[in-house]
């Protein structure tokens, strides 16, 4: 196995477990918004360590494919999140 | 001979942006800060800018990172301007 | 000596990654965790650009940095709490929580030790092989766009929801303040070569890194911007437009795959020599509606004639509810 | 160009992009959306009976290098029952916004809520699958969050949050096994699957992340708030429809992709969380003071049976009383899948009515509104599992497979919860009973309580009766031969 696969897959596994953690700690909706994507960020990590193949070969171009997707519907989520946060929040105000 | 002068000057734009950095958290109020890391990461990104080119050698990728380094100048004043402006106004410039 | 290099080079960077994810993380402060984050997302740019994955560093530096960075300094301003109590659990679950933390990475790290003996290299061959007959040169492109294309009709799909949501909690957040002329002066000067430089990421998405996300980012900073600066003479947002940009990625998409499941028995079977050309057309199409539906994020709800728009047609739903 | 499994799909999707592009004519496309996507199912059904399974492959790519759709008895069938649900309440929905504007917004969403469950249950790729997962949690909260008042808008964040952990679990574990085995197409994984650590962990997370998503016990906390305050149609969908399917994708990976790869203890763990969840479920819906609060727990309850359908499938060694077990889980599906869309709805109806749906204040709903009542009734017979419903067979096939295989320790616990569901169901019919001052005629709103009372028959009647089919049905497919073998 290619030391680097090992290394990132490692610190993947750990910004996932650090995301996990805080998701579950925090209580401010916009701060366990971002722990899910710290999260998540782990788990890309994990799928492009998987594909990397030395400095000298080409990387597996199929999970780099299927990262992008997450991405982008990472940052769909993350809006979305966002925009429930800021309604509840004017509900809060005009209620008192 | 081109090599060294290259490495001459990423190392001299890595001083800048140390510089810029511990400006960032050493000096007392936001204005202060702003002054720091503005001018220390351009020129930081300019001299390395530079030693790129040069270990590069082509003469498209040169104006290519010309033009990046223009924008990144572009858009850095600009944020500075807005983030001094926006803390004159609140006055929240010493936080 | 250029291998210990990198090893160290991949060290602190794997330290890095750690220390900023778990000050993002931890930070009780709003405005902090966001910065940290940004910072964050930049750094996993990087290590996307280390690993050989240029496509994924351009899009985590435009979208996950960068439009979502926006969005969340954006909200942050909106929010009534910006920081958070200390402990809202009780000390118990929050051990449970530590341990079963640390118990899942242990557990992740054993499965990459033990599990990946070597590199399964099956799929990619097959990618390699195929590439010729995709259409593209970008095997990205290629396994987003042809292999895979169905996953990413479904991620339009992801982004059209989220939008609907977004427009149907409430209208878009006022511009605070009149952006002054420098600001102007660099939205004005800076647009049309964001639009450029999109239309040239969608172009050579085909054989570059680049594609329909990361162009569709850029227009949409671009959009951002026009948002934030309100220019003078310029145009309201049609709501009906609107409607129909954030339509049109996925309509395009579903229109050609059953087209070409009409002469070619199968949904996206594309036929054969204007694959080039229809994967074009599709990522055309969805980097307009990923540009519409990301600025409509930002905006955080409908632009002001989206009602209106629905108010014209009352007097009719009513009589077809009645 | 006859591909109903690609059709059933795309259907509800164009109807989505044309409810969302062509605001004044929504409810109509939806409508049109959800009776053509209905027959496309039906369609993709009968191809099932003739064929026992069905393929699509994607651009025309191999498996592998390409996406899969595939669909076999058990993916049709919860298909069909999920558009005919789905139907009856688009028909339902037609009157039930008041506010013409959030009419509006709900009829996009809601198809594209019905394409995520037709693209989950059709889709035969690990990735895919996670794709649609988002889908489905995305539009699901969107549709949530539409009662736009504090407590839905606190439930669908929560709903979001939670959801959104789900998936990232669900990821991690596609990410492993792709490592490990270099492909993501199920047919292909059920042919390979070996257990090592790698396998176990992967299938560890992605179990985990379902079962957040299922709302299995002690992972249900977010159910209750977010399935209660949503508007009705939605609540129907969410209880009857977007938890079973994480059900169904849950029971596709242990049973057909992972099954060589399990430990032995591993269904007995699941049985025990779903004893659990019947218990704690039916309590909490016999001790709650709202209808729809009750309707919700008792889904809580309802999906702890499936599990314990799962623990007793996999104490099996016989494939064909594999297949046997695993049609009466599917019965027991699709009854309360009719059934609890068919509650919802008349919880909907008695809350618009009677302003309220506080169970003891329900005194003279069965005279002011009788049909309702009766809905309520029959849905309560299939909840509780009286004959002729769908729910005694699967449930007397539970007790005598519990024995078969030597779990016996299952019946009490499927004793106590019919029992329980027998005293929330109860509880309310006695409170709608009670003496009121207003009497009205049978049908009121037919266009709300016809819906209500096809799906309740459904539940009650037409699969009772007609369940001998679904079990040839079941036991003549198999669709990813490689792995009980």
């Amino acid at each position: 196995m290619i030391d680097q696969t090992l290394m990132y897959g490692i610190c993947g596994a750990g910004l996932f477990a650090i995301g996990l953690r805080a998701t579950l700690l925090q209580s401010l909706l916009l701060l366990r918004v971002l722990a899910l994507n710290v999260c998540g960020a782990g788990v890309f990590l994990l799928f492009v360590a998987i594909a990397y193949r030395g400095p000298a070969q080409a990387a597996d171009p199929v999970p780099h494919a299927l990262v992008l997707t997450g991405i982008v519907v990472a940052v769909s989520a993350m809006a979305m999140a966002v925009a429930l946060g800021r309604r509840l929040s004017q509900l809060e105000k005009d209620s008192g | 001979m081109v090599e060294l002068l290259a490495l001459i000057s990423v190392f001299c734009g890595l001083f800048f942006f140390l510089s810029g950095s511990v400006g960032l958290l050493r000096l007392p109020d936001l204005f202060c800060r702003l002054h720091a890391l503005a001018k220390a990461d351009n020129v930081g990104l300019a001299l390395i800018a530079l030693g790129v080119m040069l270990i590069d050698g082509s003469l498209v990728n040169a104006l290519k990172i010309t033009l990046v380094w223009l924008l990144v100048m572009a858009a850095s004043s600009v944020s500075s301007h807005l983030i001094a402006r926006n803390a004159l106004r609140g006055g929240s410039a010493h936080d | 000596m250029t291998d210990w290099l990198w090893l160290g080079f991949d060290a602190v960077q794997v330290i890095a990654l750690w220390v900023l994810g778990w000050l993002a993380c931890s930070s009780r402060d709003v405005r902090r965790a966001i910065t940290l984050f940004i910072a964050f997302g930049l750094l996993l740019a990087l290590t996307w650009a280390r690993l050989s994955a240029p496509d994924l560093a351009l899009a985590e530096a435009a979208i996950g940095a960068g439009i979502s960075g926006a969005l969340l300094l954006a909200a942050s301003r909106d929010q009534v709490a910006q920081s958070g109590p200390s402990s809202a659990q009780p000390l118990i679950l929050r051990g449970l929580i530590n341990l079963l933390s640390l118990g899942l990475f242990v557990l992740l790290g054993l499965a990459l030790w033990y599990g990946i003996p070597q590199p399964r290299n099956e799929l990619m061959l097959e990618v390699q092989a195929m590439l010729p007959d995709s259409g593209v040169s970008n095997p990205v492109t290629a396994v987003l766009l042809n292999f895979r294309a169905y996953d990413t009709l479904l991620e339009l799909a992801v982004v059209l929801s989220a939008v609907m949501a977004i427009v149907a909690l409430g209208p878009m957040r006022p511009t605070v303040a009149p952006a002054g002329f420098l600001l102007s002066g660099l939205t004005r000067w800076l647009t049309p070569m964001l639009v450029t430089v999109a239309g040239y990421l969608l172009w050579v998405g085909s054989h570059a890194p680049g594609g329909a996300f990361q162009a569709g980012a850029v227009l949409a900073s671009a959009l951002i911007l026009l948002l934030l600066s309100r220019l003078p003479n310029q145009p309201a947002i049609n709501a009906g437009l609107l409607r129909g940009l954030l339509v049109l990625g996925i309509a395009v998409f579903v229109g050609v795959g059953l087209v070409s499941m009409l002469f070619n028995q199968h949904f996206l079977a594309y036929f054969p020599g204007t694959d080039g050309g229809l994967i074009l057309l599709i990522e055309t199409a969805a980097t307009l509606s990923i540009a519409a539906a990301l600025t409509l994020a930002y905006a955080g709800g409908h632009p002001a004639d989206w009602d209106r728009f629905e108010n014209r047609q009352l007097p009719d739903s009513a009589g077809e509810n009645a | 160009m006859a591909d109903p499994i690609v059709w059933s799909i795309m259907l509800p999707l164009l109807a989505s992009l044309l409810a969302l592009a062509w605001p004044r004519r929504a409810a109509a496309v939806a409508l049109g959306g959800a009776i053509l996507g209905l027959l496309a199912s039906i369609a993709l059904l009968v191809e099932i009976g003739q064929q026992a399974t069905v393929t699509h492959h994607l651009g025309g790519w191999q498996p592998g290098l390409g996406i899969a759709l595939r669909a076999d008895a058990f993916s049709a069938l919860l298909l069909v029952m999920a558009m005919l649900v789905v139907t009856a309440t688009t028909f339902y929905a037609g009157s039930y916004f008041s506010d013409r504007m959030q009419a509006q917004r709900f009829w996009p969403l809601w198809m594209m809520l019905v394409a995520a469950i037709a693209a989950l249950l059709l889709s035969g790729d690990l990735f895919n699958l996670y794709v649609t997962l988002e889908l489905l949690g995305l539009s699901a909260v969107a549709l949530a969050a539409l009662g736009n008042s504090r407590a839905s808008l606190e439930a669908a964040i929560r709903y979001l949050t939670v959801g959104l952990l789900g998936s990232m679990a669900f990821l991690a574990g596609v990410a492993l096994i792709y490592g490990g085995y270099g492909v993501l197409d199920l047919s292909q994984l059920a042919q390979q699957a070996k257990p090592e650590i790698l396998t176990l962990t992967a299938l560890g997370l992605m179990t985990s992340g379902l079962l957040i998503k299922a709302a299995l016990f002690p992972m249900h906390f977010w159910l209750p708030a977010a399935h209660s305050s949503a508007p009705a149609p939605v609540s129907a969908a969410l209880s009857a429809l977007v938890v079973k399917v994480s059900v169904y994708l849950l029971v596709r990976l242990w049973l057909d992709v992972f099954e060589p790869a399990l430990p032995a203890t591993a269904g007995l763990l699941l049985g025990a969380l779903g004893s659990a969840a019947v218990l704690w479920g039916s309590w909490q819906a016999y001790r709650t003071q709202r209808l729809k609060l009750l309707a919700a727990y008792s889904t809580v309850a309802q999906v702890g049976y499936l599990f314990l359908f799962l623990a007793v499938i996999l104490g099996m060694t016989d494939p064909a009383l594999r297949q046997q077990a695993l049609a009466a889980l599917l019965v027991l599906a699709l009854t309360h899948g009719f059934a609890k869309s068919a509650l919802f709805l008349c919880a909907g109806v008695v809350l618009h009515r009677a302003g309220h749906d506080r169970i003891p204040d329900l005194g003279g709903t069965a005279r002011a509104l009788p049909m309702t009542t009766f809905v309520i009734a029959l849905s309560c017979v299939a909840l509780i599992g009286l004959p002729p419903s769908g729910t005694f067979l699967a449930k007397w096939h539970l007790i005598s497979d519990s024995i078969t295989t030597g779990q016996w320790w299952w019946i009490p616990v499927i004793m106590a919860g019919s029992l329980l569901a027998a005293a929330y169901s109860f509880r309310v019919l006695g409170h709608a009973f009670a003496p009121g001052d207003n009497s009205g005629p049978m049908v009121h709103w037919a266009r709300e309580e016809l819906p209500a009372l096809t799906l309740a028959l459904l539940a009650t009647v037409v699969l009772g009766l007609g369940a001998a089919g679904i079990w040839d049905l079941v036991a003549a497919s198999d669709l990813y031969p490689g792995a009980a073998s």
